[in-house]
Parts: structure tokens; sequence; C-alpha cells
């Protein structure tokens, strides 16, 4: 005696303020399968690389995605360095560092409230994004964006920031951080959040690692994969344990992301110690020929960048692999079986992010 | 007569009331969460605004519903006030509810059905601990009359603290509260939208409005009876017991209907029936 | 006086932006900004809503959906977009897949400017729209007036029937 | 239980609440809010309109002007890093929402500096 009917969700949601459209074929309140449709949101920006010129494209870059926006700035930025040939100055490096752990600090504090509003407790999504903002005034005061930085450029930093006003960021971040625990002790004890996360969207380690999930998904699972761990910038000098917890479950996913924040802090305080003085941009001179693949590790995952040059101010190619879209096959597989109101807690596990998926 | 001067009183004062309160809640929630948060008549605001909207209408049988939600939500909280039978005012209740439902279904959009579904299921667990309650008053005075029960000179909670408890505990499903804002919610979002209010709009939902307002003060005047016996703790007991209320919405997530129902027969199970079992032998002793 | 100054409801959707302004949108309703002093709620409901904010512009896949907010909206209705892309297509308005603003699909009453907008730009935004509201309710209840529309039971049946 | 805390902390702290438009945003001095010129520096080489990842600004060498469409203008800064001059700024004030689309245009005085006429070759 079961009633099989097709709920939307999605693309206006307002639980996902991004468009996604999942058809979810529900049985009573159980989901049998989720039917998802794209396309809400592509833009086709790789194909900008035609018409922008190499360094023009930064800007375009940066706006993959407005909440990872830095990292997908320095990723390209990056991978043409390396086409190019170039060495950053070490001081531009620790500067991209230290952005790029701010960017997922801020990541992850706004996931963490939009999962809360997504098992509907308003006060913790409010507290969450209250301490974000800390986080943001910061981000403003050092590159002169809230969420778009801007501060990525092709041989370096757009902006320097003072040693005085490092030190007096490090303090600032101290206080956000005894903050914040009021907060993330509340994913971690709470009696109705842990109803709503434990023993949700099981990934097995071996689904996760077949269906090729990245980042906290994958490391929710068990698999110590970070693409930090490769050195790139100036995690060459850091040293960044990956995070895992082996639950497989939303919970462990939300813990990792916890931790992370966390270690985030702790980086950002390191960079802060070892950062050298010097230069923070080198001049660039000629155009890009030659090919180059970066990794990078962005608040969701590994993120891929191709570029391809041919000696010429615009480049042949550019291409994003973003870990949105390497988590959504998990995400599909994690749907079916679910609860209804666990739907959004799933999704948002994730950490959707459409706009970098679909560019 | 006074029943009749109380009932007419509600009925002229108690959107009055329940907006004001509405207004006090969504001030404190605003202030839970460090927000300064909307003026505390925000919600008359409110209400004339969407008074004013277009009424985009699915179906012309969604007013009929509406009005029955509406007027026996009214005809409750009367003979409420009036003093009239406690089982009564609990059936018009129900039936107020079961028109809101009917509303909700006759649009064809599936959230709205599926909130439906979800306010029958909110019913479900509600009603047994709602007769429980009324067995629960009708044993010192022997009667179902709201104004027999407001005469026993005892103060009642001390003789039904397990169905006061109960009763507490369903009062968050029946104000649409965290973690049991299932069917529709206030502030935070659900996966369905805006679950049984979806299809509404405009006058339409000013008038769910304004029965919840009516809906809300009736059950502080449920909470009232237990403390009947002396009016100086009545009040501050209500008043009390209303902000812990806001409280708990502030400090949980919301739940999944399976445990919203197993957790609320559970309690009307043992703290409710427990109750009145204890209760009723402890009468029949002597006591 | 109208109310809908004291209490404009939104829905918010997501064109095709980056997320940047779409986070700075939700931003406004967190404790630092906190837009319900203005009793400004986050109905994600179009049906109940009086404003619609768009980030991003307008593609080929999402112009019907927009366009479908739009209509279930009931009126008085005012169209914000928010950010550069909303207004003009921005950074993408020569990619392949734009079909421009928001005001190629529906028309805008007030544009924000800022990529990403500021939540106070936001604010100002909202604020704006609401003087436009007014007056489109002023229009709009004389139109009332002659289509003849109130809250209505079953038996009674309507004069004209509905557009 | 946890949150029990929190929410009564927060009940008996004040809000976090910055209260906008009564109380004005100070702004960080290096926020990007609008492109400004400096008229009186500008030589109106058109690096900025070359650079400008969006095409908001417009140079009219004919018309001694210099435009920008605020509603376009994404705020990136390039035409700042790039202007020879240092003639544009940028200023943390945004632009405010309006319900047309703002173009700025800016009268430039400069006057290019009048060539040489060429000698005359003698004729040969």
């Amino acid at each position: 005696m079961s009633n099989r009917t097709i709920i939307p969700f999605g693309p206006q949601h307002p639980v996902l303020p991004e468009p996604i459209h999942l058809d979810l074929v529900v049985e009573d309140e159980r989901v049998i399968e989720a039917i998802p449709s794209f396309g809400f949101i592509h833009r086709g920006l790789e194909r900008l690389v035609e018409k922008k010129d190499f360094q023009e494209f930064t800007f375009v870059a940066e706006r993959v995605c407005g909440i990872c926006s830095f990292i997908h700035g320095m990723g390209y930025c990056q991978a043409v360095e390396r086409v190019m040939g170039i060495t950053l100055p070490p001081r531009a490096d620790y500067l991209r560092t230290f952005w790029a752990e701010l960017s997922r600090i801020h990541s992850h504090l706004l996931w963490m409230g939009l999962v809360a509003d997504a098992f509907g407790f308003e006060n913790l999504f409010m507290n969450s994004w209250r301490i974000r903002e800390n986080i943001l005034d910061i981000v403003e005061e050092t590159t002169g964006g809230r969420v778009i930085f801007g501060a990525a450029k092709i041989g370096g930093t757009r902006r320097d920031v003072t040693n005085d006003k490092l030190k007096e960021i490090g303090r600032t971040l101290k206080t956000i951080e005894a903050e914040l625990h009021a907060i993330t002790d509340v994913f971690e004890q709470d009696y109705s959040v842990q109803q709503r996360l434990r023993g949700i969207g099981i990934l097995s380690r071996e689904d996760a690692f077949d269906l090729g999930a990245v980042g906290p998904t994958l490391r929710g699972s068990g698999e110590p994969m970070d693409a930090r761990c490769e050195g790139y910038a100036a995690y060459r000098d850091i040293e960044v344990e990956p995070i895992v917890e082996s639950d497989c479950d939303s919970y462990a996913r939300c813990m990792v992301r916890i931790r992370e924040i966390y270690q985030s802090f702790d980086i950002i305080r390191q960079v802060l110690c070892r950062m050298p003085d010097g230069e923070t941009e080198i001049k660039v001179k000629g155009y890009p020929n030659g090919e180059h693949f970066a990794r990078l590790e962005q608040p969701r995952g590994e993120v891929l960048y191709y570029v391809k040059g041919n000696g010429t101010k615009h480049l042949d190619r550019f291409r994003v692999r973003t870990p949105t879209f390497a988590n959504i096959p998990p995400l599909l597989k994690m749907l079916q079986g679910c609860d209804l109101p666990d739907v959004p807690v799933i999704v948002l596990t994730i950490d959707p992010c459409i706009s970098c998926a679909e560019r | 007569m006074s029943g009749w001067l109380s009932a007419i009183l509600y009925i002229l004062l108690a959107p009055v009331a329940g907006g004001l309160i509405a207004g006090i809640d969504r001030k404190l929630t605003a202030r839970m969460q460090r927000r300064i948060g909307p003026p505390i008549f925000q919600p008359f605001y409110d209400l004339f605004k969407l008074i004013d909207k277009e009424n985009v209408i699915v179906n012309l049988y969604q007013n009929l519903y509406l009005t029955g939600f509406l007027v026996f939500n009214i005809v409750a909280g009367t003979l409420f006030f009036a003093g009239g039978d406690l089982l009564l005012v609990i059936f018009a209740l129900a039936l107020s509810g079961i028109f809101l439902v009917l509303g909700a279904a006759s649009a064809t959009s599936p959230y709205s059905h599926i909130g439906a579904e979800r306010e029958l299921i909110q019913m479900m667990a509600c009603e047994p601990m709602l007769l429980i309650a009324a067995m629960g008053l009708y044993l010192l005075p022997h009667s179902f009359q709201v104004r027999d029960i407001l005469a026993v000179d005892k103060p009642l909670f001390l003789y039904l603290p397990g169905i006061l408890f109960g009763l507490l505990y369903i009062l968050t499903i029946k104000l649409r509260k965290s973690p049991f804002d299932l069917s529709t919610s206030h502030h935070a979002h659900q996966e369905i939208v805006k679950g049984i209010t979806t299809e509404f709009s405009g006058p339409a939902l000013a008038v769910v409005e304004l029965a919840h307002w009516y809906e809300t003060i009736l059950i502080l005047g449920m909470i009232y009876l237990f403390f009947a016996w002396n009016p100086w703790v009545a009040v501050p007991a209500t008043i009390g017991l209303y902000l812990a209320e806001i409280l708990v919405d502030n400090t949980n997530a919301r739940l999944t209907w399976r445990w919203t129902v197993t957790s609320s027969w559970l309690i009307a199970a043992v703290a409710g029936a427990g109750n009145l079992i204890v209760l009723f032998y402890f009468l029949k002793a002597g006591f | 006086m109208s109310m809908f100054k004291r209490s404009p409801w939104m829905v918010h959707y997501d064109g095709a932006s980056c997320n940047g302004c779409d986070i700075e949108v939700l931003a406004c309703l967190t404790p630092r900004y906190d837009v319900e002093r203005f009793g400004v709620i986050n109905t994600g409901n179009p049906k109940h809503a009086d404003v619609l904010l768009i980030t991003g512009y307008i593609n080929e896949q999402s112009q019907p959906v927009v366009r479908q907010i739009y209509q279930q909206m009931p009126d008085p209705k005012v169209v914000i977009a928010i950010g550069i892309c909303a207004t003009s297509g921005g950074i993408f308005s020569e990619c392949y897949n734009t079909k421009g603003g928001v005001d190629s699909t529906i028309p805008v009453d007030v544009y924000v400017p800022g990529c990403a907008a500021r939540p106070e730009s936001i604010i100002d935004g909202v604020v704006k729209g609401l003087a436009v509201l007014e007056t489109k309710r002023a229009a709009w209840r004389i139109e009332r007036k002659k289509r003849n529309r109130v809250f209505r039971l079953p038996f009674f049946k309507p004069k004209a029937s509905p557009p | 239980m946890k949150m029990t805390y929190v929410a009564l902390k927060s009940l008996f702290s004040s809000p976090a609440t910055a209260n906008y438009p009564a109380e004005p945003k100070t702004y960080y001095p290096g926020t990007r809010g609008h492109i400004v010129l400096e008229v009186s520096t500008c030589t109106l080489c058109k690096i900025c309109e070359i650079r400008c990842p969006t095409g908001a600004i417009q140079v009219d060498r004919e018309g001694k002007a210099w435009s920008i469409e605020r509603m376009k203008c994404i705020q990136c800064g390039f035409c700042v890093d790039s202007c020879p001059r240092k003639c544009l700024s940028n200023d943390p004030q945004y632009t405010s929402p309006a319900s047309e689309k703002i173009t700025d245009r800016l009268d430039v005085p400069y006057e290019p500096p009048k060539r040489k006429p060429k000698p005359e070759t003698p004729p040969a």
C-alpha cells in the first residue's frame, strides 16, 4: 500500500539557496530515487579564455564560485605560473595560504549554518553566521572584498598586509576560536542534532572511493586524502595531517569539517609565525606557452585546474574539475532509501556548491 | 453570566493578545539569536499586509475549509472560556485541525499534500495526550465542565504533574515550535517549503494566522487550568511555561515524524496514563 | 496606511550567479545585519512573498523558472536584481549561455550594484524597493476594485472570472 | 543542553546587530567600493578601457570624457592597478542602488600635447 509520488526539490528552494533540481521519487516519505537535472546556473565561463586575456581571466576564475572564490583565483594563477615557470616570492605564497585558510574557515562556518537551517535549527544557523562575519571582517580589511577577495594575481598577490596587522589578526583569531567552541560543542553533543545526523546518509568507504568523492565527503568515509599534502604554496613548509572520521555518515562529515576549522586556525597561526619578509609580487613578462594541471584543496574538496597556453595573450584551454561536480554521484547514492526530512541534510553534507559544479 | 462575558471577551481580545504574544515570541527568539528582531507589533503588520494582498485561490473550496478552521477554533475557545465542556473543546479543536488539513489537501501541490499528511500525523500524536489531560482534570471535580474545574480549590498541578508535563510536550507540537515544526514552520526553512500553508496566500494565509492566535490563547488557557486555584500563581506560571516553550524552540533541531509520534505516545502512556492511574487510586483511597 | 512597507516578505532565487551575492543575501538575515528588524522574512515560498530578490543573470534553463516564480507571486510585488550579474550580466555577459540581466525576462524595479553586492547595499536596495511597492499597491488597488476579487466562499460565485 | 546556555547567554547580552541604516557603516580604507577618477591627471590613455574585464569604462578622446557604467563595474580594481598615471582609485563607499542603470560621465580637461608640425621636407 504505498503511494509513489514525485516531489520536486529546487531549483528555487528555501533550504538550498542554489539552483539544483532533484526529482525525488517518494514512497510515503521514503525516497526511492533522486533524479537530478542541471544547467540552471551553467555559464560556460571556461570558454571566456578566448575573449579575456590571461591576466584578466583571474577575475573570471575567482567568480567560478563566490564562497571559495580565493582558492579558485589562486589555483588558476598557480597553474599559469607553473606554465610560465614563475617562482613566487615566499611572502606571496604565505599570504595566499593565509587567505586560503581564512576562506576555508568562512566556508565551513557558512556550511555549518546552512546545515543547521536544513535540520530546522535556526538559532545555530544565526550563531554560525554571526561568527563568520568576524572572519569576513578580517578578509575585508586585508583584501578589500567580503566574499570575492580579488587578492590573487599572476605573479603574486595584489595586496600586502603589514606585519603589525598580521599580529593583530592573530589575536583576533584567538578570540574568534574561543567563541566558536560554544557552537561546535552543540554540533558534537546536542541530542536533537545527533538525532538528525547520526546514521543518516551512509556512504561506505568503497562507495566513496569508487564514485569519486573528494574532500570532507571522502574523508568522512575514512579515506585520508587531502591535496594540501601535495605541498603547494606554503604547505610545503607546513605539515597538514588529513582529518579522517570513519563513521561514514552525516555526523562524520560534519565532524571532519568542524575539526578542519580548528586545523585551519592552527595553520594560520603557523603561517603568521613564519611569515617571511620581502616582495609580494614579481613582474610577469611574456605569455604562457604549455600546459599544466594544478591540484588544490578547497573547502569542499580537491579541485583540478587545467591550463593550456599557446604563447599568445589568450589561453587555449582552461578547465576546472570542481569538488561538487565529483561529489554529486555519491550524493545520489546516499539519497537512495533515505527519508524525505533527511534529504536537505544529506544534500548539504556534501556541501554543494552548484555554481562551482556547473561553472 | 460571567462565563458568557469572558467568552465574548475571548472572541474580541484573543486576536489582540495572540498577536502580541506572537510578537513578543519573535522578539525574544531574535534576542536569543543575538539579533534585535522585529518590532513587537510585527505580527499585526504582517496580518494587515496579508489581508491587503491579492488572493490567489487555488480552488474555491479552500476558502470554505479555511473558514471552517477559523470558526471551529473560535468555537473551541468560546466553549472553553464560557466554562463549557472540556471534551467538546478538544473535539472542536480537532475538527478545526481537520479543516486545515482538508484545505491544504485540496490544493495540488505536493508540498501542501505532505504538509497535510504531517499535520494529520501531528494530530494523531497530540490527541491521546489531550484526552488523558481532560480525564485527569475530570478526576478532582468529577466534571468535564471548565467552570467546575476552575472552582476546584486545590493546586491541580501538584495532583497532575505527569499530565501537565505531557500536555506541555504536545503543546510544542500544537504551537508549531521546534523540535516539532514538521508540517509548517514559522522561521527555519524546511524541505517541504512551507508545508501545509504553501498554497495559501494573501487573505487566506491571514485567516490561518488569525486562527493560530485564537488557538494560542486557548492553549494558554488550558495551562492556566492547572494552576487555577490561585491566579497569583497561575498567571506567572503560564507565562513562565510559555517562555520555556520559546527556549525549547530555540535550542532544538527539528526532529522527524517518527520520533514525534513515538515520543509523544510514550509520554502520554507513561507520564499521562501513569499519573491518571496513580491519582485515581489515591482518590479512591480517600486522600 | 498600508502595511507593505512594514512587512515585506521576500523570496530569493539564484539565477546564475557565482554564489557571492546569494550568501550576502542570506547574510542579511543573520545577526549582524538582521533585516527582520524591518519585518523582512525569507519565506522561500513565492506565494507568500512580496519581494523577489534575484541574484545572477538569466540563462536558457533558468528563464522559465524565474518567469514561473514571478507569476506565482501575488500582486503587488517588486523585483530587485542583486549584483552586477543580475543587472547586466557582469563579467559573464560574454559567455555563450547568457540571456542578459534579469530585465531580459521580467521587469526589474531596483538594481543593486556590487560584485558581490554588500549586505548594506542589499538593505538599501530593499528599502528602495519598498517605496516602489507602495506605489504599485496604490495602482493595484484601483485595478482590484475593477475586478472586485475578495475573499469569497465557494457558494458565492465570482462576478467576473479571474483572468 | 549546550544550546540552552548559548541561547540564554545571547538573551542577556547585547545584540550583535549593527544598526545599519540608523548608524552609518564605516568601511575599512582598503574596501573596494566604487572607482573614482582624478580628472586633472587623466590623460585619456584608454588603458583602463582596454583592461576592464566587463567593458564598463568608456574613454571618449574626441569628446574629452571618461565614463563608467556603474551597473556594470565589478569593482575588481584592475583599472586602478593598471592606470599609468595613478589617477584612478577605489573609494570604500559602494554605488547606491537605483531604479535605472547609471552611467557616470566625467569631463576630462586634458589637452594632448601639440605635436610639432613635421618640418617640411625640402623638395628634392
